[in-house]
């Protein structure tokens, strides 16, 4: 079993690829899964500012008016 | 004729693409995995070992297709850049500029492996042969494209000078791949894509094949899933991206 | 709306920048001898809506009809009929007067040397024919770009900003030209966050972001 | 639409004429590169000739590259782009005189100044000729994919590090080919196959970088 | 004084890392004008070890110069240049925190790089040595006379290729010592006279340079 | 004209641009609660002058005194007492308006977190903190520079065109903000092409390039 691991004197070089491959191509696909939690985040934020800002707005409106 | 093309229209509609695109992923994802892991073992422990390379040659299962899905993404980018532009397919663009770090990840694996390789073979990391330059090309014409987009502040404007940049490079592809025809040098010649009769063993060949369409499957999955975050924040004003952020953050609190 | 043929009929425009929306659904119409003054606070999508309508941008949806026709799809046509000044002044400061207004002319219809002599004069920069534009002063260069406007015989002059750091000398010959142009029966879209007073002219007010119209 | 493309072509030159002093930059900036080579590396006799032509074509490429923010820069800054855009004419049209002139004041300079430097790096009088048709052939499409890049990039305020990084290896097949060429030359070999490469490709960005040129730039400029 | 020089610093580095894709453009900049040397020369491994000390300088010295513009260009479009003019505390020690970030965001990853490059280039383990300790004495340098070159010519439009004029003489001393330097340990000899130099060379320009370019500063501001 | 310890005196400036004279023997002063409003039209030199006061240009001739010293040799102590705002923001606009008043505050006396907060929220910029100054409206950019004046402590602002392209509550809130400073014994040297309404205030009138002062 070691034998076929050590892949004669290219274990190093075959496993280092193999790993790096491993590696890119996971950071590739959980990148988005990651992205997406924040993107749902901010957009709920943002909505939710935007909701808000309706009133606040009118607030603002009100102050000049009093000035 | 037109109703064809209202159907792509209808098809390409981001909210369609969102949908229909969720629920693909897991399909591609999972035969991707299982092809990507049937090849490895295949390549790393039942394919025959290479009278000349010895073990080492077991690289090619790793590094011949991401070499091959490297050119590949970019003429996909290129294509879907000149649809966008001609068609006005908001989706072609977000499928391009998904595309293109995928596309650096593999020309990326593809120039690290081809290095690992040559140090047994050729007894250096790097040769200045021309396939392997024009390969280096090939990732900075990603970076380009991958910086040129963070450079440009308005999202759609940044897709469209994208997909110039996208279509001009496509001259460096078919540089690549004829490069070793052209220039007599180190890199292997086609072996594999030889139409007529491949001069690699079957046995060689199936774990090859594997992890070929594994890698492709692989791509569309990742794509697909980095083009509906783009989605969401391409659409964020629409009232089906509220939808859908109230129903999936919420599902998360619940 | 009563349907016409001629001038300028804007439909349900829509305009977005980075992933704002600036105003959606606008429709205004502006006809021969109208003045149209774009208002709207800073950011509020004056510039934008301008650049639309001067056919520089792509709105994120609606149509601009010159003259009956889509103005997209005539662009040629509808270029000649327009003449836009931007924020920036469109003028080289290592050229002089006359070598501006001939390059912007050499752009369009050709003019003999006469006809932009006799325009120079018209907007008072006899004596200056012979100095490089980074010799003479903010006010001149707009006259500049006037008599570019001018020369240009468009119907539609698209304005942006036009009084910004004029003294009021300037002010007031910019205005007279105004109202030259559409007593002729020119159109005039313009912004400004300045008072102007064209009064006794038929004016309309467009404001962002609500795009409400009043006259 | 022949004569916006001369009074186009004249009136460039008259702004480039009137800033004296830049009109030779880029050829001086070529060659102080060239000569920077000589210095870092070693002024032996039989290495400069072995590098020569490589050296003078790199330092083309970036003489001609690092020029061509006066393609655009100056008529965006301006706003007589936005003019140009707004013009009755095809912007292709304009796109080429101006990509003429930018040739006329880099690409012609350097071509005209390639035997002497040729000389000093010891080229032979075959390489020497050899170097000049490469240059001739290749300084215009340097010049032509150079707008492409320099459109996408004219609104943006750091501009200049991003076009290298975009036009740079959009560059090289036209390094390779020309410095193949003159090395081959050099050494007694056949050039023709690359000087048929040259020109192909030289005709075939004429036809069509303007084109993608004036897309780039109202993309650009929206 | 010491926080006034902290808050700039920090205040640069927040400025250059919201950049994100610009802060690796200079060492993409820096690789890819070393791989067209050997396209356009020859990709032989004797050649090659020969010259690249030099190229690796050139392009390193290139790099270097094409990005000074984000030294003082962005301020200046801005106006904050003008307050730091204003401001009570001595305009030299401001001057010597952007010059600081300079150094970081193109010549310090130049230095982790170039081992990579020496690599391709064949240059043997200790020609890579004395490539990176002369890389880090050399590169304070470019970022510290660049300094005031770009200081000469920040309010003029299109300052980049007299730039190039002005600062690539001057430059021209560290290339001839760094690149011998790197060449005589390739070939085994003693290269401490030429690292004396540099760094003599490097506090020299440390002391001097700051006040040449507030001064400089001053005077284009006018 | 009396002797004065304190204010801003300015003694036979004269100023050339490229070889043409803009002003020559230009004599004023400045007390505190005092505006001077510098007129002239387009090239007339106010920008230079503004700049000169400022100690960034240097006169042909002349002198500039504030608080009795000559400014020219008490540099730094001098830049301690004025806050400029040229035709530039002075802005960054890669940073939100918290880090931009802190790294404009690190250039002069420190200031708290605290006291840059409370002066953001006097200039109106409550729920802003966080956005990056791109993303603002030129009116609040304007408003990041006030803060940065008020925070300065400083006794003269210097404000070359400060009301270019603000909306008119933008205008007004300026006023209102350099009538504040006034009132504490400030002093203001500004630039305008607009008319602005500041009644009740101790206004000066300083016209170029004639140089006669009015009040
Ligand atoms: C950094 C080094 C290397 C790079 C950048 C590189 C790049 C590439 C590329 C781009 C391809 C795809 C070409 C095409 O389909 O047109 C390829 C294919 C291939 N490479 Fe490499 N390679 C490198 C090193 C190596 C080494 C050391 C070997 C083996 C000794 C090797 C063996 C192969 C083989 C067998 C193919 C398949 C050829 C075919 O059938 O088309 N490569 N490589
Ligand atoms: N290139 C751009 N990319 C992204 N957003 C932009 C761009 N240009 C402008 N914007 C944003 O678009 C909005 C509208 O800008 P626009 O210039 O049209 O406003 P405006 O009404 O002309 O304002 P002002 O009165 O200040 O001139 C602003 O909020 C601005 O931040
Ligand atoms: N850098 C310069 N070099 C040479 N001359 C200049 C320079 N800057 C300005 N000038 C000239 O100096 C004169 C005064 O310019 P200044 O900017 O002070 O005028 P201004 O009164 O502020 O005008 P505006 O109302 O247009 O702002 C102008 O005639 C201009 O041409
Ligand atoms: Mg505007
Ligand atoms: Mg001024």
């Amino acid at each position: 079993m070691f034998e076929m691991l050590q892949m004669g004197k290219y274990g190093a070089y075959v496993w280092s690829s193999y790993g790096l491959a491993l590696i890119v191509m996971g950071y590739v696909v959980i990148k988005p899964v990651m992205d997406k939690k924040t993107i749902l985040k901010d957009l709920m934020m943002k909505y939710h500012r935007e909701s808000h800002q309706h009133i606040e707005s009118h607030q603002l409106k009100k102050e000049q008016e009093n000035l | 004729m037109k109703a064809i093309m209202k159907w792509i229209y209808h098809l390409a509609s981001p909210k369609h693409f969102y949908r229909i695109a969720g629920k693909l992923i897991p399909w591609f994802g999972w035969i991707a995995a299982i092809l990507l892991i049937a090849g490895s073992i295949d390549g790393l422990f039942i394919a025959p070992v290479d009278y000349q390379q010895g073990d080492s040659y077991r690289i090619i299962f790793i590094h011949v297709p991401a070499a091959w899905m490297s050119m590949f993404i970019y003429m996909v980018m290129a294509t879907s850049g000149a649809i966008a532009l001609i068609w006005k397919i908001k989706l072609a663009d977000v499928i391009a500029s998904s595309s293109a770090p995928i596309g650096a990840a593999f020309t990326f694996l593809a120039l690290v492996t081809g290095s690992i390789w040559g140090k047994p073979m050729w007894g250096a990391w790097w040769v200045w042969d021309a396939r392997l330059t024009s390969e280096l090309i090939l990732l900075f014409l990603y970076l380009g494209y991958m910086a040129l987009e963070s450079a440009i502040e308005d999202p759609r404007s940044a897709a469209r000078a994208c997909a110039i940049l996208a279509i001009v490079g496509v001259v460096n592809i078919p540089i690549i791949h004829y490069s070793v025809e052209w220039w007599n040098t180190l890199h292997q010649g086609a072996t594999v894509t030889k139409l007529d009769k491949p001069s690699i063993h079957i046995s060689m060949l199936i774990p090859l094949m594997l992890m070929a369409f594994g890698f492709k499957l692989y791509y569309v999955a990742a794509v697909l899933s980095r083009a509906r975050n783009k989605v969401l924040i391409t659409e964020q004003n629409s009232s089906w991206v509220k939808e859908v952020v109230a129903l999936e953050s919420g599902a998360k609190n619940v | 709306m009563s349907k016409t043929e001629t001038g300028l009929q804007v439909k349900s425009l829509s305009c977005e920048r980075g992933y704002r929306e600036l105003f959606n659904d606008l429709n205004f119409e502006l006809l021969p001898g109208e003045i149209l003054h774009v208002k709207g606070e800073n950011g509020a999508g004056k510039t934008s809506l301008l650049r639309i309508l001067a056919g520089l941008a792509l709105p994120v949806s609606g149509e601009v009809i010159f003259d009956g026709c889509d103005c997209r799809k005539y662009r040629s046509e509808y270029n000649e009929h327009i003449a836009f000044m931007g924020h920036k002044p469109g003028i080289k400061l290592e050229l002089t007067p006359v070598e501006n207004i001939q390059s912007y002319c050499d752009l369009g219809q050709r003019k003999t040397q006469q006809q932009i002599m006799d325009t120079l004069y018209q907007v008072g920069l006899y004596g200056f024919e012979e100095m490089y534009c980074n010799q003479i002063s903010a006010g001149q260069k707009r006259r500049v770009a006037l008599a570019q406007a001018i020369l240009s015989n468009a119907k539609l002059w698209i304005l942006d900003e036009p009084f910004t750091s004029l003294d009021v000398v300037g002010v007031d010959f910019f205005l007279k030209m105004i109202q030259q142009h559409v007593d002729n029966g020119g159109m005039i879209l313009l912004t400004t966050h300045q008072e102007v007073n064209l009064n006794n002219y038929m004016i309309k007010f467009l404001q962002l972001p609500d795009g409400s119209i009043s006259h | 639409m022949y004569k916006v493309f001369l009074s186009l072509l004249k009136r460039d030159l008259r702004l480039a004429f009137r800033h004296k002093s830049e009109i030779l930059n880029p050829l001086f900036f070529f060659v102080i590169v060239v000569t920077l080579f000589p210095l870092g590396i070693s002024p032996d006799k039989q290495i400069l000739a072995e590098i020569g032509p490589g050296i003078i074509w790199v330092a083309a490429l970036l003489a001609s590259m690092l020029s061509l923010e006066s393609l655009f820069r100056s008529d965006f800054d301006d706003g007589t782009l936005e003019l140009m855009l707004l013009s009755e004419y095809p912007l292709s049209i304009m796109v080429l005189a101006k990509i003429v002139v930018h040739w006329l004041i880099t690409g012609f300079p350097i071509i005209i100044f390639s035997p002497l430097l040729g000389t000093v790096m010891f080229l032979n009088d075959d390489a020497i000729i050899t170097l000049m048709i490469t240059l001739l052939l290749g300084t215009p499409i340097l010049s032509l994919i150079g707008a492409i890049g320099m459109a996408l990039v004219v609104a943006l305020k750091r501009g200049g590090m991003l076009l290298s990084l975009l036009v740079l290896p959009l560059y090289i097949p036209v390094l390779i080919f020309s410095s193949n060429a003159v090395g081959s030359s050099m050494a007694g070999l056949s050039i023709s196959g690359q000087l048929y490469f040259l020109a192909a490709f030289m005709v075939f960005c004429l036809t069509l970088a303007p084109i993608a040129t004036s897309a780039a730039l109202r993309i650009s400029l929206e």
